[in-house]
């Protein structure tokens, strides 16, 4: 079980946290100009990278807010976390 | 008649404390201190189970958790009955009951032995290549292989103890209390670190604690000796907590432990009530310490697994610590020095050694001069190649080895004895450093792996990291400590070390016999009867890699977890396959490092600790009037009120009826209530709705539809406008949770610019809901000043009142279709306004009723419940409610979704009202329905999602989706039941007042 | 031909103290050119190629595996099999496999220990109680042998149940399918792998795939740690790893790979001799021939190919355990693991052509894909020999994420997704 | 009259623990972004709301907790009478803040259940149930922290040696009040 540090709180474990998916999937702002197909791109296809992937998460039983994190989901090592609307920290 | 191989007392029991025990139903004696394996030894009893697989005799053959044979049931027959526990393990007590396990009718005569003669056809994995004929037979063969596979019995009533968790977080956590340990826990806690030193055993200073040897000294003293100051000054240091009986399960990521606190397994039965028996500890450690030693490997001949053949350091141990030994004639069979510490302590307590056996030729050590000086007989270069004796092991047979050590050459030597101790150097415990990341490295010169990768903020030392000799371990941890924790002088550097141990060995993994291995037992598991030549056979069909070979054999698959002889299989293979050992890379050691009880992991979370239970502020008022209770999420809410004598469908039937003929009063809290304010609540709710917001006025209420992303119905409600940027929003009761949090999902993530804030208020109200046509009545009476005529409350309205001081929020909604209020009211005056409107309601007969009469009453309204008239493929047109879809909005939440193809096709399933041709024929929920029962297969156009007897219709009535439903009104269909088909026609899922008379009325 | 397996093979051998036996199957090092290559060799992968061999003709077939076969899901799942599903589509799809297991020992001459002890769903609520009575009704008209049972039933079916009234979830009824149960996980691996070796299958072990050779609309070959492979036919069942082949071939799947964790106790005695499977409390447990009883937990919610999960998971799923089975609370967890399972949006499977010519995909099985090993391999096999889909797998198209003709199955997979 | 029935009606109290509810008290969550609404929050209740996470601020009358960048939680030191639920702070709140668009009020007396614990034994009772680290908040005044405890959100606040203010959900409370006694008694 991780160590989450999140970015309003500091140092919780991650019992205090539940985790969003994919990060930075921007939701279309104009949905019906979109084909079926580009529609299912954002609804449901994902990288489900292995390895470093950016990823969602938010502190449910703590501050309740949503900040992303970047992680290695081959061994799931916490690279960085950082705040919605934030750039990511490192590449 | 059996003897008492006591020897001369050791401090470490307590012959002044006598303790009587019983093993299989005869009783025996032990002393405070004893196990039962050393309390059974003492009584010169080795045979304590039988093998899994050939039922073979078996003993006691160590001294600690890494016993694979001497495994019984304790306390047979009581609630605390456990099955597989380690004599190793358990220390006695006063009642201890222990029986053998895995044998009928008794342990001395086992019928299962017949296994071991027909152990030829039964090769490993002789099962996948045989039982399939007759086909159909499997079943009856599975039965006597279940039969006489498990090993203990599983306990058959509820478990009397109680269990804790304990969540820990230290500096410095430190695994293991040997030399090594206890330096390191003095040196962090010295240091200022918060400590905390966890050790499996009962007492503090692992193998050292009772070694007195000459030949093994720090500062002059005997390492014993010294160690015992050591313990006796960290017992005083503040920042050190030090837990005895507690073995580290599971060694995870981020440094998060489990490690099993044993608080009451060592008391009489009688004093363990209301007790916690273990406690769970959930450890965060900012570094952590391994130090969990070494485990002596055994050698691998034939018939090597008879009762009395133990590990030579186990011996040794039963000799010094427990005062015991564990035969008269003893012999030992060694690969390097450490048998030499064992028959030098022996020869101490005045045991009889007939001989030791050595694989290596000449070597020099101090420690084999002494032995020889001591006239103890040491065969050079010799090998056992064969043991005879039953129950009991009586008699060896060795040869002189081949200089290559391939062979065996020259007579064969008998020697007899009833005990004998094999020691084929050490392997370090990296159980716990694997399991957390860890990555090993092999070192050839001894044929150990050894930590080599550590993961961050943890270490390894002493001999678990590979440093076996005294002056080798004190020599490293010095370096590794100061590193690590990153001091700067340590108060141990110049401690004076002598270590009399020649570190010389001569490792072959399968040893050579003068027969050719098919015709010989040398035991790899003992306990799940794997053999050398079992490994040969997997190789030889093929099966290469480690985890293959170990399925295959089910080597290492025991409860012991193959810590004795998972590394003599890797060596077998890696001989057999010529394939080098880091390349084989050991099997995983997956948690728990030992066997974790069930009720330790669960802790309190049991009974009524299971799960969460909600209650609303008039809950107590429902149990006052025996109400019957549904689970609705973690909420407990009323189901319906049986009056004396009464059946859940007349309670329903009288329920319903009162509501509509004249009040009926719903405790609604459960309804989650999100409080919504900020400038753009209008448009946020434009949004995350299928309808229209921005045009309700101030003071009105609407009832909105949310989807889903994927245009799926997700939740529904009634959300009132309280002021120009202020809304309450209802959701269901089971959907508050996941609503809120998806509604600042979207806040948050996709719309930070919107101003609005959301704060959950479900359990600030109580919320009474009255209804039926004296609703009025009832409600004007309990708020006398307030004007409740349609034209100034109307249908889907709200008021800011005051009951007394006290003030509330009513608003005029409804789901049953009856004119009717909701007074919400804070939580602490709930109670007391239900009463008030029970007492208001008195002269019209009020009736207070439950979910179920709720659902009732709505279905006859074909008001939508999501999740029973949904599922998550039923979009707002599917359910007909076309109505609540604005066409206007450029965009919702979900309404791309709504216009894909598969999602605009005519035919989907459609919300529909059915009723039966016999309107006495109440439908099942969930019945599936066809229009041609004679089509095959079958086609499935939908199912009954609602289904009641109205008792204000006098009929059976029912929602269903139905393919193509809306344009089948007054079409037949048919219900096919198991037994029967009912005929039913689809109708409009409005039954009752479609014109909505009864609002107003 | 090799040596036939058999009580009286047993006994030939056992004279000659084993020294005989064949290898189960050859490990040879891969050639230039396969007509199909497998990416996967756990047992939906050595399956697909079985029947590829023996119903398709195609014989110049390569399984390649990163690891060692069966040595992912199909060596760490809890093994159950059943068909009892709600859409007509999944019904047919694991009912296909049902029947299929119900003769493999024979047809593999392997005994893969297929056990039909019969598996039951309990019901906690009285939605459950709706769903599970839509389920039972749904198979029954499928044809498939499930009923519904009251409480006294399903304790008279598996007395150990906790049936009181007074837990905190009590047992409101069940299904219960007898022609389900359980089988040995291993033995499917091996017992295909032996027998598609047998038909000339080069079964590649230690192989990685590293990216696949295409052009504009089609594959050319593999790029693997063993070498380039020549094919232009691909079928990927890589499981967990699903996503990580497509993104090699430019492709996206609707998948998110998480952690499932499972765990057995110590082997006892006989105690529980069915399937009984819990979603509302989330507790599934059955007991195996060698007398451990076997677990499953959940999933976490974080994507992960560590293959390990978070405790709090086991914590969760053994206390639901102890609600149920009280007795157990003295029995003990002897190993635990963790899996990486791909899940799809709507819980069903992909068994699919891609918009890559000669690209087949085989995945999203989530928690359940052992069950349907046989029947996923047969129909795989069909859709990657005739490049079009059996009518069994029609319904699991990829492109169904983009019409939204979803095959819903939360309700019927054993995890809650 | 209505009368007022509370979540928690006993008083436990251990070796080295006492719990018991404090009512009735007024608390509201306020919720604001800008700077201006802070401002106005402190000159309307001359109390300026804690900025920096996990801490408080106190006033003669009332206590304010940090929940997140844009939420606190107020609530009155004394207790109020309970035949009233018209707070003069909440209306002068709505209409200094509220009506000014400057962020959200909203009354929460009874959504969360204020229980008081005193004696040296409160965090081991914690950590039976919590996974947070205590090591430091227990000797931190005024820290405040949302987690876990048995399972179900809490607010605590550390209101002094040895003594914390829990908050927690009304429908949860008595749940959670039944585990603590539970768990205590076996301490």
């Amino acid at each position: 079980m991780f160590i989450i540090n999140c970015p309003y709180c500091g140092e919780r474990e991650q019992s205090e946290f539940k985790a969003g998916g994919e990060a930075h999937i921007v939701r279309p702002k104009q949905p019906t100009e979109l084909s079926d197909d580009e529609w299912a791109e954002y609804l449901f296809m994902r990288k489900n990278i292995k390895g470093i992937q950016f990823e969602r998460w938010v502190h449910t039983h703590g501050c309740r807010k949503w900040f992303n994190m970047i992680r290695d989901t081959s061994n799931d090592e916490i690279k960085a976390v950082y705040k919605m609307g934030d750039k990511p920290p490192i590449k | 008649m059996t003897k008492n191989l006591r020897v001369k007392t050791s401090k470490f029991i307590d012959e002044t404390y006598r303790i009587s025990f019983k093993f299989n139903g005869k009783t025996y004696y032990g002393f405070k201190g004893d196990t039962l394996a050393s309390a059974l030894l003492a009584n010169d009893i080795h045979l304590v189970g039988r093998s899994f697989k050939y039922h073979r005799p078996r003993g006691i053959m160590t001294a600690g958790s890494e016993e694979p044979n001497a495994i019984v049931q304790l306390h047979h027959n009581t609630s605390r009955t456990e099955p597989n526990v380690r004599a190793t393990e358990i220390e006695i007590y006063e009642g201890l009951e222990a029986s053998s396990q895995n044998c009928w009718p008794s342990v001395n005569f086992d019928i299962g032995g017949i296994n071991n003669f027909l152990s030829p056809v039964l090769p490993a994995g002789f099962y996948y290549k045989t039982f399939m004929w007759p086909a159909s037979f499997w079943k009856k063969y599975e039965y006597f292989i279940r039969k006489s596979a498990g090993l203990g019995k599983s306990p058959t009533k509820p478990d009397p103890d109680v269990y804790e968790h304990k969540y820990i977080h230290c500096d410095v956590l430190i695994i293991g209390a040997g030399i090594s340990g206890i330096i390191a826990a003095k040196t962090a806690a010295k240091n200022g670190f918060k400590t905390l030193l966890v050790e499996e055993k009962p007492y503090l200073g692992g193998s050292t604690i009772y070694q007195n040897s000459e030949h093994f000294k720090i500062n002059n003293q005997i390492s014993s000796s010294w160690l015992e100051k050591e313990i006796n000054e960290i017992k005083k240091i503040k920042n050190l907590e030090i837990k005895i009986r507690t073995s580290v399960a599971a060694f995870y990521g981020y440094n998060y432990l489990l490690a099993r606190e044993n608080l009451t397994d060592h008391f009489p039965l009688e004093q363990r009530n209301n007790k916690t028996r273990h406690r769970l500890l959930k450890i965060r450690a900012k570094k952590v310490i391994t130090a969990t030693g070494s485990l002596e490997r055994p050698l691998i001949f034939d018939n090597n697994d008879r009762p009395g053949i133990l590990l030579s350091s186990a011996i040794e141990k039963y000799a010094n610590f427990f005062g015991t030994a564990c035969g008269e004639k003893n012999a030992l069979f060694t690969n390097n020095d450490s048998a030499y510490e064992t028959a030098i302590s022996l020869y101490q307590k005045g045991i009889n050694i007939e001989a030791v056996v050595d694989n290596r030729e000449e070597i020099d050590s101090k420690l084999i001069k002494e032995t020889e000086k001591n006239n103890i007989k040491v065969y050079k270069g010799y090998t056992v190649i064969n043991t005879s004796g039953y129950k009991r092991i009586n008699n060896i047979t060795i040869m002189k080895l081949s200089k290559d050590g391939q062979k065996v050459i020259g007579p064969k030597i008998s020697i007899k004895c009833d005990c004998l101790g094999i020691s084929g150097g050490w392997t370090p415990a990296v159980h716990l450093f694997t399991q957390s990341g860890g990555k090993l490295k092999f070192r050839e010169d001894d044929q150990v792996f050894i930590p080599n990768k550590y993961p961050l903020n943890q270490i390894s030392i002493g001999s678990c990291n590979g440093d076996f000799t005294l002056d080798e371990i004190l020599l490293n941890i010095i370096k590794t400590l100061k590193e690590f924790l990153n001091i700067k002088k340590i108060e141990y550097e110049n401690l004076e070390v002598r270590s009399s141990f020649n570190k010389s060995k001569k490792n072959i993994w399968l040893l050579p016999s003068d027969k050719m291995i098919g015709k010989t037992k040398p035991f790899v598991d003992y306990q799940n009867d794997a053999t050398a030549k079992d490994i040969k056979l997997a190789l030889r069909e093929g099966f290469r890699s480690i985890e293959h070979v170990k399925r295959y054999t089910t080597t290492g698959m025991g409860t012991d977890q193959g810590k004795l002889g998972n590394m003599h299989a890797l060596g077998i293979i890696s001989e057999t396959s010529g394939s080098k050992m880091e390349e084989l890379g050991t099997t995983t050691f997956r948690p728990p490092y030992t066997p974790l009880t069930f009720g330790t992991i669960v802790g309190r979370n049991v009974g009524e600790y299971f799960d969460i239970f909600r209650k609303t502020p008039i809950h107590e008022w429902h149990i006052e009037n025996k109400a019957e209770f549904e689970n609705v999420g973690q909420w407990k809410r009323a189901w319906y009120y049986p009056k004396e004598g009464e059946s859940m469908h007349d309670a329903v039937q009288r329920e319903s009826k009162a509501a509509r003929d004249s009040a009926g009063i719903l405790d609604a809290s459960t309804l989650g209530k999100i409080d919504i304010q900020g400038t753009d609540s209008s448009e946020f709710l434009n949004r995350i709705y299928t309808n229209a917001w921005s045009k309700l006025a101030v003071g009105k209420c609407r009832y909105g539809l949310m989807l889903n992303e994927d245009g799926m119905v997700y939740d529904d409600g009634v959300t009132t406008r309280l002021d120009e940027n202020h809304y309450i929003m209802t959701t269901t009761t089971g959907g508050a949770a996941t609503v809120l949090g998806k509604l600042e999902d979207y806040l948050q993530t996709e719309w930070p610019e919107l101003d609005v804030y959301l704060t959950s208020v479900t359990d600030h109200y109580a919320t009474v809901s009255v209804c039926g046509p004296n609703s009025k009545k009832i409600i004007s009476k309990v708020i006398p000043d307030l004007d409740f005529s349609d034209k100034n409350f109307p249908h889907m309205s709200f008021k800011n009142t005051k009951i007394g001081k006290i003030k509330c929020r009513i608003m005029r909604i409804s789901f049953t279709g009856e004119h009717s209020y909701e007074i919400n009211v804070q939580a602490n005056y709930g109670k007391s306004v239900w009463e008030k409107c029970m007492k208001a309601g008195k002269e019209f007969n009020i009736t207070p009723y439950g979910t179920e009469t709720m659902h009732l009453l709505r279905a006859e309204k074909g008001f939508i419940i999501v999740g029973q008239d949904t599922d998550a493929t039923m979009t707002p047109i599917d359910l007909q409610m076309n109505w609540i879809v604005s066409k206007k909005k450029y965009d919702f939440i979900g309404k791309r979704s709504l216009y894909r193809s598969d999602t605009i096709r005519e035919d989907r399933k459609q919300l529909v009202g059915l009723l039966t041709e016999n309107p006495d024929e109440v439908l099942e929920e969930g019945a599936q329905i066809v229009a041609d029962i004679n089509k095959s297969p079958v086609e499935m156009l939908g199912h009954v999602t609602s289904s009641y007897y109205s008792p204000n219709l006098k009929k059976s009535i029912a929602l269903a989706v139905v393919r193509g439903g809306k344009n089948m009104m007054g079409h037949k269909l048919i219900i096919p039941m198991e037994k029967k088909q009912i005929n039913v026609t689809v109708a409009d899922p409005v039954f009752l007042d479609k014109e909505n008379k009864r609002l107003n009325a | 031909m090799k040596n036939k397996y058999s009580i009286f093979s047993l006994i030939k051998n056992a004279l000659s103290y084993h020294e005989n036996w064949e290898k189960a199957w050859k490990d040879p090092e891969p050639k230039k050119e396969y007509d199909i290559v497998i990416v996967g060799g756990g047992g939906h992968g050595l399956a697909t190629a079985y029947y590829l061999a023996k119903k398709h003709n195609i014989k110049n077939i390569a399984v390649v595996e990163k690891g060692w076969i069966g040595g992912g899901n199909t060596g760490r799942n809890t093994t159950i099999i059943r068909s009892n599903y709600l859409w007509d589509a999944s019904a047919g799809l694991y009912d296909h496999a049902l029947k299929i297991w119900e003769g493999l020992s024979q047809e593999l001459n392997y005994n893969v220990m297929f056990s039909q002890r019969g598996v039951m769903n309990l019901a906690h609520n009285l939605q459950d109680v709706r769903d599970l009575k839509r389920r039972t009704h749904a198979n029954r008209l499928n044809g498939i042998d499930a009923v519904y049972l009251n409480t006294e039933e399903v304790k008279k079916f598996c007395p150990i149940i906790n049936t009181s009234p007074d837990i905190r979830y009590p047992v409101l009824g069940g299904t219960l399918q007898k022609r389900a149960g359980t089988a040995r996980h291993d033995a499917v691996a091996w017992g295909y792998a032996r027998g598609a070796d047998e038909m000339g299958v080069d079964i590649i072990q230690n192989c990685e795939v590293k990216g696949i050779k295409r052009n504009a609309d089609s594959v050319e070959g593999i790029e693997t740690t063993k070498g380039f492979i020549k094919t232009n036919k691909i079928g990927v069942v890589a499981a967990g790893h699903s996503s990580v082949i497509a993104n090699m071939a430019g492709l996206k799947l609707p998948l998110e790979s998480k952690p499932l964790q499972a765990l057995v106790s110590e082997p006892v005695k006989p105690i529980i001799d069915t399937v009984v499977m819990s979603n509302a409390v989330h507790a599934y447990i059955s007991q195996s021939d060698k007398g451990e009883l076997v677990i499953g937990a959940g999933t976490d919610d974080y994507v992960s190919y560590s293959q390990k999960g978070s405790h709090d998971i086991v914590e969760g799923t053994l206390s639901a355990i102890l609600e149920l089975y009280p007795i157990f609370s003295r029995m003990r967890m002897l190993r635990q693991w963790g899996g990486i399972v791909d899940i799809c949006p709507d819980a069903s499977p992909i068994i699919s052509k891609t918009s890559i010519k000669g690209l087949y995909f085989n995945c999203g099985w989530g928690t359940g894909g052992f069950k349907a090993t046989p029947g996923s391999g047969d129909l795989f096999a069909h859709t990657i020999a005739n490049d079009e889909p059996h009518k069994l797998n029609a319904a699991f198209n990829i492109n169904r994420f983009i019409s939204g003709d979803l095959v819903d199955e939360h309700g019927a997979a054993a995890v809650a997704h | 009259m209505l009368n007022y029935i509370n979540a928690i009606t006993e008083e436990k109290s251990y070796s080295g623990l006492q719990m018991k509810e404090i009512k009735p008290v007024m608390k509201l969550i306020v919720r604001g972004k800008k700077r201006e609404f802070l401002s106005a929050i402190g000159k309307s209740l001359n109390l300026l709301l804690p900025t920096e996470a996990n801490t408080s601020t106190r006033s003669e009358k009332l206590t304010a907790l940090w929940l997140s960048p844009d939420e606190w939680i107020i609530y009155s030191n004394k207790i109020s009478d309970t035949d009233n639920n018209n707070y003069e702070i909440e209306n002068l709140l709505t209409k200094n803040i509220t009506k000014t668009n400057l962020g959200a009020i909203t009354d929460v007396t009874d959504q969360f259940v204020l229980i008081n614990l005193k004696g040296d034994k409160i965090f081991d009772l914690f950590q039976t149930g919590s996974p947070f680290n205590f090591n430091n908040f227990r000797n931190k005044k005024g820290s405040v922290i949302q987690t876990i405890l048995a399972k179900i959100d809490v607010i605590i606040h550390n209101e002094n040696q040895n003594e914390i203010n829990l908050f927690v959900r009304r429908s949860f409370s008595h749940h959670l009040f039944s585990w603590m006694n539970d768990s205590a008694s076996r301490l």
